[in-house]
Formats: structure tokens, C-alpha cells, sequence
């Protein structure tokens, strides 16, 4: 599966070592982040590629493209991406809504703000999301209903 | 002494702690305007989510408080309202940042990931911290503003999701 | 086949949280022994907290699960129940490294402070997660062990704390 | 106030943010944290320090001094503390936790994990534990009846 991953400099470090982790276990990574953006930036950069690799998040498959920022505060990042047309993002600090998110909502990308998430508890929500399949069934009208606001 | 309005709304998943929130705000002072559900039978968490975030910009609320399961289903379709910044969060410490820094309007929480006194510590902090107006926080919320596309007829219409209630009690939708 | 047994207590202020996780556990397949409380009247978390860990010590069950508002006073309460190992979280990762490194036989969370759904996760792996025996873990552990003093009376004596609860009906505590 | 503070080398680093802040919030610090120490250590150093200057926890007044551990995981300096006679330990990871505990359980000290808890939480739940006040009253009958089982 390929991760779509960004930092700003408040995420950065945490960013690296997840990164490292998830070549480990084999996940293909495309990692945006540049040199002076800000949350905002990074956010929005991994909404509009992994949209794009997914057919506007259509492609909810268990091999699809997930997105994952790291900031400082991951609510700020969060409240950027699910502006955009067909974004549904989730900060997530535990793993049980890592999970959940993707099992209900197909989120297209998490957010998580080091400010506020440990290291170890940071890689275990990330792995939590990107393990998760999508469940389909009744969840697909929440979803529909969203995607006709954006 | 007019009291500061607070809209509210969750799904069928939370419903109690939804109750038990709206309690707590009006024990406080507030005023609640609570845009349901209003009780347990399933239904979906994108109705309450815009209903609640819409009176928040429309100025009938000075704050908004959306619940669901994780808070993600709710959260993301407050924040697909024109207008509304809304912050999900597990944490005092969040919630503060984003009215401090963002101005946020609308927090969420999931009533299933968070314990129901924390929730209520987290409410108390956003809707009594006071946003800091400076030229940088005042840049980053234009840009997110910027962020969002037009929305037509979604605005206060009811029957803005009619055609997906339609199909879902025709049962298109199944597990 | 014998059931997993779990012992579970709780105070008054979470017994709804509690009952909701002992249905999961039963549901999952496991026996649940439920030490109290059992209802909403006041009551004091040491009572709960050394009956449920004292089951566990036994043999009676495999793990306890103890909740009070935020998990703080029935946890410190089994801890001190000779050789209960307790762990007291918020998140389903130190829950499996309580299991895996510290061989922790009780697990406390807050009912106010985390949700019933994360709740659920935490207990499932704190149950299903195996000790790692290493000689490290092994150190660590004979370590915090040989901090307990000794505790004349008390492990399974019902009348342990009568003596304060006849001075609580006494008036003899009071805000 | 007084503030009895120790770190194993997980924790190190936040410790020495945290003790910065504190300084310049007028706390007084009283830093264990020794070269070469395991969380058990750590934790036993801050617990057995703080009783000895509060004559074993009865001195809960807002001056009181309080001990804080930072190691990677809080909850197993958590289950070494607490089996210390008169020692009531709080493992930490929200700052409503944080203020509760020593509201309620007059919590001589709390125990904060990097691996779990972020930078920016760390220092708030701490911050809230030491702004906290005992509120005596009927939290009094429990806190009895566990200082009899230590």
C-alpha cells in the first residue's frame, strides 16, 4: 500500500522515524514535505494527491492510498483538509478511532499533532489506520451525504 | 444578561452523552439549542453535523459541540458547512489551541473515545477561551477559509440530503 | 472448555461503564466475576479496588479490570493488594506493554475521562496480549514486587475497612 | 511550591523542558533523576522524597510539595509507586485526570509517559496537577482506607 505522508518542522522528526518503520513493514511511501510549510500547506499537499491517486477517495480497496499528516497540533491540519471537496480526515490520538475512522468514515487521511501524541502511541494510531479495511455496507450513505457538501 | 447560545447535535450512537453534555451547559448558564438526534434509532451523523454547524455561522450560536462514535463522521461534515473551523480533539490543551489560534467555532469530540467529564472539561475550555486576533493567526484562518469551494443550495436546505434518505430506506444501502 | 475469567469492580460514580464493559466481556466469551458496586449510592473505591485485584491474585481470575471516575483511586487501591500488578491507562499501546514487559494482572481506566468504545479496545488487548518472559522482564518485575511491605490482615478480610466506614455513617467525613 | 521531579532517560528530555517552565512559573524544583536509573528507581526516588516531605502525604495543603516522574510509558512508574506504603500515584495523560486526582485523591505525585503523552499535554496535565487543590471532605474516608492497605 502506498502512504502519502507529510510534516511541517513541529512534525518532522516524528514524521521521519514513522516513515522508517513503514518501509520496514513494506508500505510504499511518497513523502511531500518541503522546506517552509506551514500546517496548512502540508495538508492540504497530501489531501490533493492522495485524492488523486484514489479517485477523489472513491478507491477505498484495502490496497488503496491513505494520507498522513504529522504537525504539532494535528487539529489545525485537520480542519484545512476537510475543507476540500471529497476530504474526509480524521485527527486521531488513539488507536481505537485510528481504526474506526477508516472501518466507518474510509477516511482519506488521518491527522496527528505531536503536541498532544506520544512517539509510541504516534506509530500505533498510524498503523491502526493503515491495517484498517473499509466496511462498506450502511457506512456508504454518511459518506454520500458528505461528499455532496464539499 | 443574554445568555450565550450553544448548538449541539450528535448521532443516534451518543445520544446519552450527548444529554448529559447539553445538561452540564445549561447547569452552566448556557443556552442550548440541541439539533438532535433525539434518540437511539439509527439515523446519520452528516444531518446534525451541518444543522448544528449551520447555526453557529449563522449567528443564532456563538459555539458549536458535535458528537458522534469517534467524532470523525460528525466533524467532517461540520466542517464542510461555509464558515465553520471545527476541531476534533481528545484534549483540554487542543481545544484551547484552536480557539486561541484558529478561532474554531464548532469543537467535536467522540462520545465513545471520551470519557463524558473529560468531554465536559474540553467543552468548558473551548466555549470560554477567547480568540487571539493577530495578523498570523488572522492569515491562517484566511487560508483555510480559502480552502472551501461553492456550495450550492446547501445552505439551510432541508432537503439537502433527501435523495440519500430516499435510497436508504429503499435499502440501497446494506451491509 | 473453561472460560477466561475476569474480575471487574467499579465505584458508584461508573457503574453504568462498567456494566456495558462486563456485557462486551461476557459477549467476547469471557466468565465475569463482578465485585461491585452494583448500583449508584455512594460508596468508597478501596473496597472495590482490593476485592477485584484480590480475586486475581487468588487464582479466581486470570485479569481484573477496575474503573472509577478517573481510574485513580480504585487503581492505586488494587495496587496495593500483594502481588497485583496494575496499570493505569488511556490508550490500548501502554495496556500491551503493561501485558507484554511488566506481566500486569489488573488494568484501571477512568469511565469519565475514556469512552466506552476505547475502553472495550483497551481491556480486548490488555486480555489477549501474552507476558514476555525475559530475564529483563523478569528483574523489572521481581523489582516491583519487593516494594510491597507487609500486610498483616488484610488480604481477604471482609472487615478491613470497617472501621472507616463506621466513621463515614458516624459523620465523621464530610465536605 | 515545591516540586520533587525524577526522569529515567525516555523521560530526560521533557523533563528538562518541563523543569524550565516551572522555574519560570516560580515553582521550586528538586530534581532527582541520576545517570544510569530505571523507571523503578525514578519512581521509588520521587515517591520515598515526597512523603518524607510531606510527614507520608498528610500534608495535602496548597503548598504542599508534589512529585512528578516522566519515563516512556508513566504506567509502570505508576505500578512501582503505588506499592510503596502511603503512596497514592496517578498515571497521567489528560490534564482533567491531572487536576481530578489531586481534588479527589489528594494524589501525592503523577507518573507521564513520552511514548503515550505529547510535549505541549505533558506540560499542561503537570501544570494542572500542581495548580490543583485537595478538596478534602468525604475524599478523605477512601484515602484512609487505602493508607491502611499500603
Amino acid at each position: 500500500m502506498k502512504v502519502i505522508i507529510g510534516a511541517d518542522k513541529d512534525g518532522a522528526k516524528a514524521k521521519d522515524e514513522l516513515v522508517l518503520e513503514l518501509k520496514e513493514e513494506g508500505y510504499e511511501i511518497l513523502d511531500l514535505s518541503k522546506e517552509g510549510q506551514d500546517f496548512v500547506d502540508v495538508a492540504v499537499a497530501v489531501a490533493k494527491q492522495t485524492l488523486k491517486e484514489t479517485n477523489n477517495g472513491e478507491d477505498k480497496s484495502e490496497t488503496a492510498p491513505r494520507g498522513i499528516v504529522i504537525d504539532k497540533w494535528g487539529t489545525d491540519a485537520f480542519m484545512a483538509a476537510n475543507k476540500l471537496k471529497h476530504v474526509i480526515c480524521a485527527n486521531v490520538s488513539d488507536e481505537h478511532s485510528a481504526r474506526m475512522t477508516r472501518r466507518h468514515n474510509g477516511a482519506l487521511m488521518i491527522t496527528l499533532g505531536t503536541a498532544v501524541v506520544g512517539s509510541e502511541l504516534l506509530k500505533s494510531c498510524a498503523k491502526a489506520y493503515l491495517e484498517a479495511p473499509f466496511d462498506g455496507g450502511r457506512h456508504m450513505v454518511r459518506i454520500d451525504m458528505v461528499n455532496k457538501m464539499a | 444578561m443574554t445568555k450565550t447560545v450553544i448548538s449541539i447535535g450528535c448521532d443516534h450512537i451518543v445520544t446519552d452523552i450527548k444529554e448529559r453534555v447539553s445538561e452540564h451547559l445549561k447547569e452552566e448558564g448556557y443556552e442550548v439549542i440541541d439539533n438532535g438526534t433525539y434518540d437511539k434509532l439509527r439515523t446519520h451523523y452528516p444531518i446534525y453535523g451541518k444543522k448544528t454547524a449551520e447555526k453557529v455561522v449563522s449567528g443564532e450560536a456563538a459555539f458549536g459541540v458535535v458528537l458522534c462514535g469517534t467524532g470523525v463522521g460528525i466533524s467532517s461534515s461540520a466542517a464542510k458547512v461555509p464558515n465553520a473551523r471545527v476541531a476534533l480533539v481528545r484534549d483540554v490543551s487542543e481545544a484551547e489551541y484552536a480557539r486561541k489560534t484558529l478561532n474554531a467555532n464548532v469543537v467535536a469530540v467522540g462520545g465513545h473515545i471520551t470519557g463524558v467529564d473529560l468531554i465536559k472539561a474540553i467543552v468548558d475550555k473551548f466555549i470560554t477561551t477567547d480568540y487571539e486576533e493577530t495578523p498570523e493567526h488572522e492569515a491562517l484562518i484566511k487560508k483555510i477559509n480559502a480552502l472551501e469551494g461553492p456550495k450550492p443550495e446547501q445552505t439551510g436546505n432541508e432537503h439537502f440530503f433527501d435523495e440519500f434518505e430516499k435510497k436508504w430506506e429503499e435499502g440501497y444501502y446494506h451491509d
